[in-house]
């Protein structure tokens, strides 16, 4: 399931639904994204999260849909907040589980590192000298990199 | 053809969208982005450097090869910084 | 943190401690370790979980140790169960923070991949023709191999 | 010497703890197992296959070549499942 919303969301009951009454799951692998109160030694007051709506749901259910291709998952969850946070809030929820534990955790970190890649939402930073767009990182292509097969079209 | 601007697209050329009608001879990604280039100093300002900026077509990423069309949605964007 | 304990325990409440009033947290990655209703195609009525405790608390905090000094990880986590539990019961949680996504990933992978060939822990699975100890598995022996460094005594 | 037996190698000896007294002779992992194998037969049941048998010293993994000495702590238990 995918899910993009201003409001924040609880952890603990997003990861319960994923497993309850699900006995086939022997393992869950989850990642969350939080806002840093330092970015490139500057500090960080708060951040907006700006995104293209239509595009990202259409991204973000390829990259679900790719996920449950490449690894044996049971279930998947992306949410992913917009607007404005502060430093300590959850900005993303990426959740796999699966049989195995590998598959959960590789799903986890595919989904993650290609949502940080393809995803089409932009960071402003409101630091000690007024609000930055975030620029992309190269260690983000770099990790999305390692997913690529032969046939992946981008 | 709709044009969408997002993060500092939109903060350059001071437009989150617009209905633009290009010459019938842009018909590729690449040949848009010069044409809006000479659209408004913004516009200039925002595409000097085509490296950084990003296009989707109909919710897809294009290539500067890609063909554009009347009816299409294009958005214009830096590279994604989401997660 | 470690712990080891018969009760269940608040996956929500136990994370929400990991990153609360923590601004220099932007990642957290986190395993949970379920009953499984099925193992090599017989069904688990229950699983008894047994453990050697004055070693597993020896060994649960070098493998902590261990993951915090090759990791920049701002905290970690390991709880696991013991005693009597049913399909869909957790059985292990193991978490990390940190101000990147990777090292969050690492270390929490390292962690159950460690503590699964290393912590003195034992699985008596209840299936239908009685109890069975459960047995090692290579593919476990095998994610731990990838974490093995040249000065690792074993 | 204090030996302890875990999983099924609890079940097979049908002891989780005992106290013990190997000859001088005993300084090694190795002679240790050797001289348990003939303590009774669930003990030379259990230590049949030694391959299956993991030994830690004090909690601590050992090798059939490490010491063992009068005080120690030694617990004999398969390859390890949890997680």
């Amino acid at each position: 399931m995918i899910r993009v919303q201003e409001e924040d969301f609880d952890l603990g009951a997003e990861l319960a639904a994923l497993t309850r009454g699900k006995t086939s799951v022997g393992g869950l692998a989850v990642f969350v994204g939080l806002v840093r109160d330092m970015a490139g030694g500057d500090a960080v007051k708060a951040m907006t999260l700006e995104h293209y709506p239509a595009m990202t749901e259409a991204m973000l259910e390829r990259i679900d849909a790719e996920a449950k291709q490449r690894w044996p998952l049971e279930d998947t969850l992306i949410v992913h907040r917009v607007g404005r946070l502060l430093p300590g809030e959850q900005i993303v929820l990426v959740a796999c589980t699966s049989a195995h534990r590998q598959a959960a955790f590789d799903g986890c970190q595919f989904l993650i590192d290609w949502l940080k890649t393809k995803a089409p939402f932009w960071k402003l930073e409101d630091g000690p000298i007024g609000a930055k767009w975030v620029e992309a990182r190269a260690s983000d292509d770099e990790a999305a990199k390692r997913w690529k097969t032969k046939t992946d079209a981008g | 053809m709709k044009l969408l601007y997002f993060a500092w697209l939109k903060t350059k050329t001071g437009i989150s969208e617009e209905e633009i009608t290009p010459p019938e001879d842009v018909t590729t990604v690449g040949a848009l982005l010069e044409w809006l280039k000479a659209r408004s100093p913004g516009h200039g300002d925002a595409l000097a450097d085509l490296g950084a900026v990003r296009v989707a077509v109909n919710h897809e990423y294009a290539d500067h090869k890609d063909p554009v069309s009347p009816d299409d949605e294009v958005a214009l964007f830096p590279p994604v910084t989401g997660g």
